[in-house]
């Protein structure tokens, strides 16, 4: 993987996601980014706490980023999430990705944002003007069924 | 055995904790796990079948512990 | 409109592109850059010239940010189009959309991609290492019908 | 009337040139500036119906075309 997949509680830069892909044979990239906004169902938003099962997180990513990549046909896919405490307008997430043609671009961008918000160890809390603060409603992540236990 | 236990977010809250060392008799499973979490004080309020994660791989309430794994209990996901 | 629509003979800078969208109420951002690849229906390229009836092309792309902007719900669409002589992996087209939800973002952007592709009067020929230069096919564009022709 | 012809990129090249300012009479149609263009050596090969913009709007063959306009003839696009 040329590209990157990781978790982080620096502010991200979106321009070093972008450098990550990209290559001569390509003719499209697409960037994706997640930022926190000032409100959500009609309440005055003032930041955002991100919480993440920091070790697992980077290994979702990274297999997110790989199922992205066959989707794409090239391994020009890069992700990074933010951690930590965020204000309005900072990214909380980054995802590039490029191939030759524009629609892989575009589904791969796709498909690792709807993964991300399925299945990555990852929980906001978030910051009001006028109430206290609580930890947003989640999705049940895919839990493995039995035939499919890691062990035996 | 003994196993190491992760707690997150609002489950994190209600444990008052992030992290819990337990002792477990041999042949436990992941389902053993979190019933014993719930008796504790705070936890009464976890999901009878919360998500987890052994050794940092979703995996169901059947699976079977051994002695150093790590699982985490896990809030419904909200990144991005 | 707070985004940007123009037709230039300047290399773009995907930063600036960007930094048109955005806003407080907005949590995603698109960002799509076509550029020039290195290779064509199996043939090796080494560049390729854009021409482009400037004047339209301009109303033209201002016409699909708007329409875009109507899908998106926001005003925050920014799309820049190169033309002149471009080197492999130069980007020949920025567009950039931001919105509250993610749906709306990735679906502007991709909308005025296509149509940048079935409508914008923009023609491009193409270098090749083996073979003389040559205008690539394109797309007949959509020429009003007697119903709807512009004047009386 | 006097009217303003663009020529851009295949065409263009037929025409070995960008621009033609072209007399027509009162009340000819753009269809009827196409064909005085494919009168002229290199255009014949120019398509019976090409597209067309009347003052930098698509507009279809059958549009009256005043004095001063600016007709462009326009090879299929291929922006992006």
């Amino acid at each position: 993987m040329s590209g990157v997949s990781v978790v982080t509680r620096d502010p991200i830069v979106p321009g070093d996601v972008l450098a990550r892909v990209g290559a001569a044979e390509d003719g499209a990239v697409v960037l994706f980014l997640g930022t926190v906004r000032n409100h959500n169902e009609g309440a005055a938003v003032t930041g955002m706490t991100y919480d993440a099962y920091d070790e697992m997180a980077t290994k979702v990513l990274t297999e997110i980023a790989g199922e992205a990549a066959e989707r794409l046909g090239t391994d020009r896919v890069a992700v990074v999430h933010r951690v930590g405490a965020l204000e309005i307008g900072d990214v909380s997430v980054a995802i590039a990705a490029s191939s030759p043609h524009r629609a892989e671009a575009f589904d791969a961008a796709r498909y690792v944002i709807e993964e991300i918000k399925k299945r990555l160890p990852v929980w906001k809390k978030e910051h009001y003007v006028e109430a206290e603060s609580r930890w947003l409603d989640g999705q049940a992540p895919p839990v493995g069924t039995d035939a499919e236990a890691p062990r035996d | 055995m003994r196993v190491r236990t992760l707690l997150f977010a609002t489950y994190r809250e209600l444990a008052g904790t992030d992290e819990l060392e337990l002792e477990l008799p041999g042949g436990a499973t992941a389902g053993d796990l979190v019933e014993r979490l719930r008796a504790r004080p705070g936890l009464d309020r976890l999901p009878t079948e919360p998500a987890l994660a052994v050794n940092q791989v979703y995996a169901p309430l059947s699976t079977p512990l051994s002695d150093g794994d790590e699982i985490a209990v896990l809030p419904p996901v909200a990144g991005g």
